[in-house]
């Protein structure tokens, strides 16, 4: 199992928060996950999560590029940050 | 460092603080020693001409306490730091609110400077905060400003001082 | 600077202050726009091995006033400032005792950093105070730090920000 | 008349805080009435007074080097300063 969460002009734009993907292979790496999700969801889901500036963490760090998942990873697909 | 171990505290909470109470929580800690050098930050009452009627913080609960103790642990790392905390307000906010409180405690006052200014430029470009500014033309989320990247990157490689 | 002129107030006092009251007052000074860079001096509880069971700040009434609103003119000049204040005790203070602070409102938060840091440092080389620490080996005035000099001439040349 | 102000270490030393002066040609600049008050005040003045790190003010502004004066200013003398 995958937990994969968006947040902030992202969540909006897909119109979801979270959501939980069965462990496969497809998804064995971050840009298996987010290819899965498009194929999955349609050209918008392809459009938002293929912006120049998402930024994608696992486990709660940031990760440049791509990177290997493993069953039971938290995987989160977010804009630059705002905060402060 | 030398010496005991800072103590350094964070809390992401939709209620207001009050600053002096912060501070001297933040001496407590510091065995009341040293100076304190302090940030507060504030929604603003209109941003590229749009009028701010109130603020929606959302956050990414875990993952951001976890990156601001990183923050402080990097910064009592590089100045002797008696102390730092990180207050961070979620929620809906309205103009001129208090949004966010660095405090930082430190027995040289450039050490207190440097050390919550580095804090802050790295919790606008690390910390998975995300401002929506709520006006009379709808919502609009706040953008990253490039600005901010710069500030942050210019404490990488540089001398610590 | 363009805009309204920043507002900017300065107090030598006997009496404690709350840092709260004071950022409020200075928010308020700025139309409650800006961040807010502030520092807070307090009197140590000892120094170079001595025990420091009291403290008697001394100064110049009248020169000390000017010097620092001359001060803050100096950082309103450099630096896009909204609202200043200075608030420096005098008289006999203990052990952790707040002795001074410097508040300065900005709509940017760099130049709400650099102009406290700017006045702390100028309070130090040029506001007419002295500090005499009161120990059990009787009374000790105060050394003048060399560091303080060039921690304040740093800032004479170089760019504003 | 000339108003002399001591503060801080010096004015202990010198066990004066301020004192007047009336107002003759000799103390027309700063160095000459440093040196009116060590002839009148003695040894004890004139080494204080003569410290390396002395700074001296006139009508509140700090002075570097000597400066003419005039009738009616302030004149201070002090260590330098170490507030904040």
């Amino acid at each position: 199992m995958l937990k994969v969460l968006f947040f902030a002009r992202i969540k909006e734009q897909l119109d979801c928060g979270a959501l939980e993907l069965e462990w496969q292979d497809a998804v064995a790496d971050l840009d298996g996950l987010q290819e899965q999700l498009c194929a999955a969801h349609g050209d918008q889901w392809r459009e938002v999560l293929g912006q120049d500036n998402m930024i994608r963490a696992v486990n709660q760090t940031v990760v440049d590029g791509n990177r290997a998942l493993r069953d039971g990873d938290e995987v989160a697909f977010f804009p630059p940050v705002t905060g402060g | 460092m030398a010496g005991p171990l800072p103590m350094m505290t964070v809390s992401v909470q939709e209620a207001d603080f009050d600053v002096a109470q912060l501070q001297e929580a933040l001496r407590s800690g510091a065995q009341q020693e040293g100076a304190v050098a302090a940030f507060t930050g504030y929604v603003r009452r209109s941003n590229e001409q749009r009028q701010v009627e109130s603020m929606e913080l959302e956050h990414y609960p875990g993952m951001t306490e976890n990156s601001i103790a990183e923050i402080l642990q990097q910064a009592a790392a590089r100045w002797p730091v008696l102390a730092a905390s990180v207050v961070h307000r979620v929620g809906k906010l309205g103009p001129g609110e208090r949004i966010v409180w660095v405090g930082v405690s430190s027995s040289h006052r450039e050490a207190a400077f440097s050390a919550c200014e580095f804090i802050m430029d790295y919790l606008k470009t690390r910390a998975p905060f995300w401002k929506k500014e709520l006006g009379p033309d709808g919502g609009h989320w706040v953008s990253a400003r490039e600005h901010d990247t710069s500030r942050a990157a210019r404490w990488q490689g540089g001398s610590a001082q």
